[in-house]
């Protein structure tokens, strides 16, 4: 069954909400993406057979798919994309639908991502010792143990901060993104 | 706007440092700040600055994602007008002209992320700031004739495999998006021997380190293989993940894989303030976790051997196109 | 694609943005019959003649579309250094600086009158021009021009000094 | 004086127009405006029913003024106007309305808007129509000679016919010799002719032909005039050799010390001398020396090759030479360009050795070649065991061309074929869509893949020398989806062909601009019409012909060929054209003398006529742009056709329902801010 919040189809949300994913109509099929992309080999489809999914209206299969979860932002699809399709920024799109929709409440990837954005949400600042302890011992505490290794290793260079730091207009930052999820929520 | 002072220096850049400048790449902070003295330039940080949302801010929610960003772009044109805004984080970078490329292009994010900030009191008008890696500022502004004269220990005999990572030259920051030169000559300029390495832009993994970590381990293999193919003493980056995912994992790959890789991975201003005669600790140099002085000790002394270089001629051959 | 230009101006609220666009044979003409057929969209605000060059740019029509009613005057032509005559163009560039300054002293904001480049083969840059000039327009909003500068009696006097 | 008595005709154009305009509602306004006797909307005005339904409405109702309102005035408006003529109406009282370009096809969603802005264009071109002027057109003889301009297959071609009957050409080539890209081929696709055995033949026709004169070396650098009567000036190079005394023997360059990288002919694969003939076939036979690296031009030593010519024929001193002539019709086969593969980082060409363009290739197959025919690696000894041939290189991509280059595929099939046929190497091709239209394509699609090549559905990301599992080392790696099973696919190979596309020539733009010609955006000329007129171009006289209008194969070019030359035998055969009678025309008896109209006059057209005391305008010379006109303080100079009144009505028409003309209030403005 396709999911069709406000009746617009995933293919159809996702080239409104994606800045530039209009051109998504154009694609060719020709496979650029997935011939370009480092972590293809783990992906369940590579991002051409996605679209090629998400035109199909397989939205289902689209959404529960680990591809934007693989994705590593490293821009290789979009810079050699014949069609100049923003492939990068729409796996973000992806991702927040596939959240949205509950399809990705909890795994490795939106765990960490939860983890970041409450530490950002909490402190405007990113705080590394915090989000790895917080996720991997929530999320993998057998990972935890290998991590601790390596935070102990970069804490002995002096890598690591021990309190996370706090910006000093934080209600104005929260203002701002409780705004800016409100309008965010009004499109949908 | 601040008074240039020829080759369109500058004496100050508004200075965006992101997170991982107050953690695990202090030591490129603090480089970059004395090379910065060297060069006469100072780096104004932005006041109260946040968080740039990372890669994962923007997979969760796209739009607040953006304001986040755009706050930051708005405290700057407070602070300094239409001054350029320097990072030093590749992240960084990217999400900071992103956000002001995309408010330029698209009317209605530009309406919604100015909606968003009102409700801090804040605007952005996108274009206002003019958005650089600090790698940029010091290679386009400063100049290599600059940087070569202000060397005093040049980096003879080192062989260092240049490595630019994805998100300074992609999507588009006006270098070549695939194989870029400017860190090589500038290295070069430094007195290091630059080595071929062609995977000078593939991905470091990124945050996979953290939640895929045999796609990580996979993607750092490639690259520490790769220069040390080509003979590599030393990777030299730009990024604060990137020399974090090949310096802190390298042990991790080599458990994983059953290599025994020990190339130590340091950052450019690193290398420049060596370069410029500033001493070791002063920069940091220690803080890595794969040790750089045994590469660091080769610095002034005559190579055994050449290092291998990807084309390989032979008097039969037929010419080469030039790559002019 | 009916546009709604009171968001612009609700001065807007009667009609809709009238340009004249004033079209050279070669190059402009024939962008806006590319942009045809092509079939790019864009507001249905221009209304064009045909004139063999710019330099056949005469400013009384300026003039006269914006006395009878347009809001704004588009004159496009070759790209400098690409006039089918030479350096018809050019002779257009010097007469519209002349004329824009004159206008502000009728009153007329001189964004209302502009003057552009398209070759042949620019259909998009053609396209692009008429929606940047009739959000102009759409922002300064209806000019209603009428006989500002000459009263009636005046205006046939010109007229018969003109002969 | 008669009364005025307009006819206006709403073309539907089929669904083009009526599907967006309510034509039926325009036609019945229309017959409001004043002075029109007769409007009717119809459905193909241009078909000779419409054309009809004018003619006897111009003889039945009297009609002395006619508006058609359909597509542009560049389609159909001499359509039209020989309409008039035939029905006894003076065809410069006939007025074109585009209400299509426009009109209906940019507002398509808009129905009301559409309407309303025809109705806005018909009724200017109404007012227009009746400040018109009866006139006749300037009638000029057609001067026999034909110049064509680009010595390749598609010049060589037009050139033959043409002359073949009996008509005089200049045919002039830049390069030394005749040729273009079809002398590098090794053969061609599907038959697989050898490219020399059939195009020597036609070259060296083209060198002994009475009727054409051949300007190798050469270059047009200006051109001016009209149909029937161009003036053209060429630029004839200096090749630095008599060429009355010079055999051809090629003692010249065997002793030649100079050796450079040969990046035209030999596509950069291949050496050549500085005083070089491009290839054994070349016609004419006549070597020539290159100033930029021959020796002698360096450090004023050397002349081996004037020691050793027999004949004397090395002229050191020798300099270009001007030529100028007459030309009634132009043909423009200038070619095309190969998109250079450096742009593409991600392909690796010029940095990893290996990687070959299509043409060097093709040099590397020929057996006139550098390798003498052997397919080798760039170490110029090992036969590749495994190659990978790169589709849409440069095509197909909004990066870089958006267009199909058309030929690659077959090319690349070719290639495949080659390579098989001479390393029998494992040859992969990597394409996005095979296009193997027409004739026999198909067929020799089939019978590659029967000869075992591999085909993978999959653009390549890219071509790297970065091993990653221990069977990739010393490889070149090529990384693309394979989109038919929908996996990752890295494919160790010895050597890569990269299928470039086929650009315009660099120059083509200025090229375009120097004939007065309109090109794309890429560079391509523009025809007149893409189905209809696909050899003329919008200027009279002026045909084009190959790969210049865009990319095509040898097929396709050698009819293009054919076809300007057809075109051009019936301009000739006609004997006289007729030329727009748009020019401007002085009032001497108002006229005061002051001469600011003589300087602005791009082509010298008007005279000061000293005793008189007034200007006069020389209308042979006159190409009717309108300067003078709007420049004149007296506004005694009138431009015919573009008339003052003409235009200052079609103003008013166009805008008769806003303003003044709607409501006639009077209202003193504040000023605007600015």
């Amino acid at each position: 069954m396709p999911n069709t919040p406000n009746g617009h189809t995933l293919y159809q949300r996702v080239m409104a909400e994606t800045p530039g994913g209009d051109t998504l109509i154009t694609c060719l099929q020709c496979g650029t993406c997935g011939g370009s992309c480092p972590s293809a080999a783990d992906m369940d489809a590579t991002p051409r057979r996605l679209f090629a999914m998400l035109m199909a209206g397989m939205d289902d299969e689209v959404l529960k798919s680990n591809t934007p979860w693989y994705c590593v932002s490293c821009y290789f699809c979009m810079v050699r994309c014949p069609q100049n399709i923003p492939i990068t920024e729409i796996m973000y799109t992806l991702k927040q639908e596939a959240i949205a929709q509950k399809y990705f409440d909890r795994n490795p990837h939106t765990d960490w991502a939860h983890s970041f954005i409450g530490y950002v949400e909490q402190y405007g600042r990113g705080f590394e010792l915090g989000l790895a302890t917080r996720y991997h011992l929530t999320h993998n505490p057998l990972g935890a143990v290998k991590k601790t290794g390596l935070m102990f290793d970069l804490a002995r260079k002096g890598r690591v901060a021990m309190m996370p730091e706090r910006i000093e207009n934080m209600p104005q930052l929260t203002a701002i993104l409780t705004e800016a999820k409100r309008i965010a929520g009004g499109e949908k | 706007m601040t008074a240039a002072n020829g080759n369109g220096r500058k004496d100050n850049y508004l200075y965006y440092p992101g997170c991982s400048q107050r953690a695990t790449s202090r030591a490129y902070e603090k480089s970059a700040k004395l090379v910065g003295q060297a060069l006469g330039f100072t780096l104004e940080e932005i006041n109260d600055w946040n968080c740039c949302g990372a890669t994962d801010y923007f997979s969760v929610n796209v739009l607040p994602a953006y304001s986040l960003v755009a706050r930051n772009l708005s405290l700057a044109v407070e602070q300094g007008g239409t001054r350029d805004l320097v990072a030093p984080c590749s992240a960084c970078f990217l999400n900071l002209r992103k956000t002001d490329t995309n408010m330029g292009k698209y009317p209605k994010l530009n309406k919604q992320v100015n909606q968003a900030l009102a409700a801090g009191n804040l605007h952005y008008d996108p274009g206002t700031l003019n958005i650089r890696h600090l790698l940029d500022v010091i290679v386009q502004d400063i100049g290599f004739d600059t940087i070569e004269a202000r060397v005093t220990k040049p980096l003879t005999g080192l062989r260092v495999a240049p490595y630019y990572g994805c998100l300074i030259v992609r999507p588009d920051a006006g270098y070549n998006t695939e194989y870029p030169t400017h860190l090589d000559e500038l290295l070069t300029r430094l007195g290091a021997t630059v080595v071929d390495f062609p995977m000078k832009t593939h991905c470091c993994g990124g945050h996979m380190t953290q939640i895929g970590e045999d796609v990580a381990l996979e993607l750092i293999r490639r690259l520490v293989h790769n220069a040390a193919e080509y003979d590599a003493d030393m990777i030299v980056t730009l990024c604060p993940m990137c020399q974090l995912n090949l310096d802190a994992y390298q042990g991790q790959v080599n458990s994983h894989f059953n290599t025994d890789y020990r190339l130590p991975v340091l950052f450019f201003t690193q290398l420049m303030g060596l370069a410029f005669g500033i001493k070791p600790g002063d920069l940091d140099i220690g803080s890595e976790i794969i040790p750089a002085d045994a590469a660091l000790a080769k610095i002034g002394q005559e190579a055994e051997t050449k290092p291998r270089q990807a084309v390989r001629r032979d008097k039969n051959a037929l010419p080469m196109p030039s790559l002019d | 694609m009916a546009h709604d230009y009171n968001e612009f101006n609700p001065a807007w609220e009667e009609r809709t943005p009238v340009i004249i666009g004033l079209l050279c044979n070669w190059c402009s003409y024939r962008a806006a019959d590319l942009a045809g057929t092509s079939r790019f969209g864009y507001p249905a605000t221009l209304r064009d003649l045909r004139i063999m060059c710019t330099g056949r740019l005469d400013p009384t029509f300026v003039v006269k579309a914006l006395r009878e009613g347009a809001d704004g005057v588009l004159v496009m032509g070759c790209h400098p250094g690409q006039c089918h005559y030479d350096a018809g163009n050019y002779k257009a560039m010097r007469r519209m600086a002349l004329l824009r300054r004159t206008l502000v002293q009728l009153g007329v904001h001189p964004d209302r009158v502009q003057l552009a480049w398209a070759s042949a083969s620019q259909g998009t840059v053609f396209t692009e021009m008429v929606k940047n000039m009739t959000e102009t327009i759409a922002r300064l909003g209806p000019l209603n021009w009428q006989d500002t500068a000459f009263d009636e009696s005046q205006h046939k006097e010109m007229e018969a000094i003109r002969g | 004086m008669t009364e005025n008595r307009v006819g206006v005709y709403i073309c539907h154009c089929g669904h083009n127009i009526a599907g967006t305009v309510d034509v039926e509602e325009v036609a019945l306004w229309a017959a409001g405006l004043p002075h029109v006797a007769v409007s009717r909307d119809y459905k193909f005005m241009c078909s000779s029913l419409g054309q009809e339904l004018v003619e006897a409405d111009i003889k039945e109702q009297h009609l002395t003024h006619v508006v058609v309102a359909a597509c542009s005035p560049h389609m159909h408006e001499p359509t039209f106007r020989q309409a008039c003529e035939r029905a006894g109406l003076n065809p410069y009282l006939f007025e074109m309305a585009n209400i299509r370009e426009h009109a209906s096809w940019v507002h398509p969603n808009d129905r009301a808007a559409a309407t309303d802005k025809a109705k806005a264009i018909i009724s200017g071109s109404v007012r227009r129509v009746l400040e018109l002027s009866p006139l006749e057109p300037l009638r000029a003889p057609i001067h026999e000679t034909t110049l064509v301009v680009g010595g390749g297959i598609a010049g060589i071609n037009t050139a033959l016919e043409i002359a073949n009957a009996g008509h005089p050409v200049v045919l002039v080539e830049r390069e030394p010799s005749i040729g273009g890209h079809m002398a590098q081929f090794d053969k061609t696709f599907p038959t697989l002719d050898c490219a020399a055995c059939i195009l020597t033949p036609k070259m060296f026709e083209v060198g002994m032909h009475p009727n054409i004169k051949l300007l190798t070396y050469s270059e047009v650098e200006q051109v001016d005039g009209y149909v029937g009567n161009f003036t053209v000036r060429i630029r004839k190079k200096a090749r630095k050799i008599n060429t009355e005394l010079c055999t051809g023997c090629g003692d010249c360059w065997g002793r030649c010390p100079a050796k450079v990288v040969d990046n035209i002919y030999e596509a950069g694969i291949g050496y050549r001398t500085a005083i070089y003939r491009q290839f054994p076939q070349a016609v004419p036979k006549y070597p020539v020396i290159d100033v930029e690296t021959c020796i002698y031009y360096k450090n004023g030593k050397c002349k081996a090759c004037e020691k050793f010519c027999p004949t004397g024929a090395i002229d050191f001193d020798q300099e270009d030479e001007i030529i100028l002539m007459q030309a009634g019709n132009i043909v423009l086969a200038t070619g095309y360009d190969l998109f250079d593969a450096r742009r593409i980082p991600a392909y690796g060409y010029g940095r990893l050795a290996n990687v070959f363009t299509s043409m060097e290739f093709e040099r590397l197959t020929n057996a006139t070649g550098p390798t003498g025919g052997k397919v080798v690696l760039r170490d110029g000894v090992t036969a590749p065991e495994s190659v990978a041939i790169i589709h849409c290189v440069g095509s197909r991509d909004k990066n870089y061309n958006v267009y199909c280059s058309a030929t690659c595929c077959m090319a690349a099939l070719k290639f495949a074929h080659l390579v098989k046929e001479k390393t029998n190497a494992e040859v992969y091709n990597f394409y996005i869509d095979m296009r193997t239209a027409f004739k026999d394509y198909e067929a020799f699609y089939i019978r590659l893949m029967e000869e075992g090549t591999h085909f993978i559905r999959g653009r390549v990301a890219e071509v790297t020398d970065a091993a990653r599992i221990p069977g990739e080392e010393g490889k070149l790696i090529v990384q693309a989806e394979d989109t038919l099973v929908g996996k990752q696919r890295r494919i160790p190979v010895d050597m890569v062909i990269l299928m470039g596309a086929m650009e315009p020539k660099d120059d083509a733009k200025e090229v375009a601009y120097r004939f007065g010609i309109g090109c794309s955006e890429a560079g391509f000329f523009t025809e007149r019409h893409p189905k209809l007129d696909p050899v003329a171009t919008m200027s009279e006289g002026i045909f084009i012909a190959g790969a210049c209008q865009g990319p095509k194969d040898i097929p396709a070019t050698v009819g293009q060929g054919a076809a300007a030359a057809a075109r051009v035998l019936s301009l000739i055969g006609q004997g006289v054209v007729e030329i727009e009678p748009v020019r401007a025309v002085i009032d001497e008896s108002r006229c005061s003398g002051c001469r600011i109209c003589n300087n602005l006059c791009p082509y010298n057209a008007i005279d000061y006529l000293e005793e008189e005391g007034v200007s006069r305008v020389n209308a042979a010379l006159c190409k009717g742009c309108g300067t003078c006109v709007a420049a004149c303080p007296s506004q005694v100079i009138q431009g015919q056709h573009y008339t003052f009144d003409s235009l200052m009505s079609q103003i008013e028409g166009l805008l008769y329902d806003v303003g003044n003309n709607q409501n006639g209030h009077v209202r003193v403005m504040e000023p605007e801010p600015v």
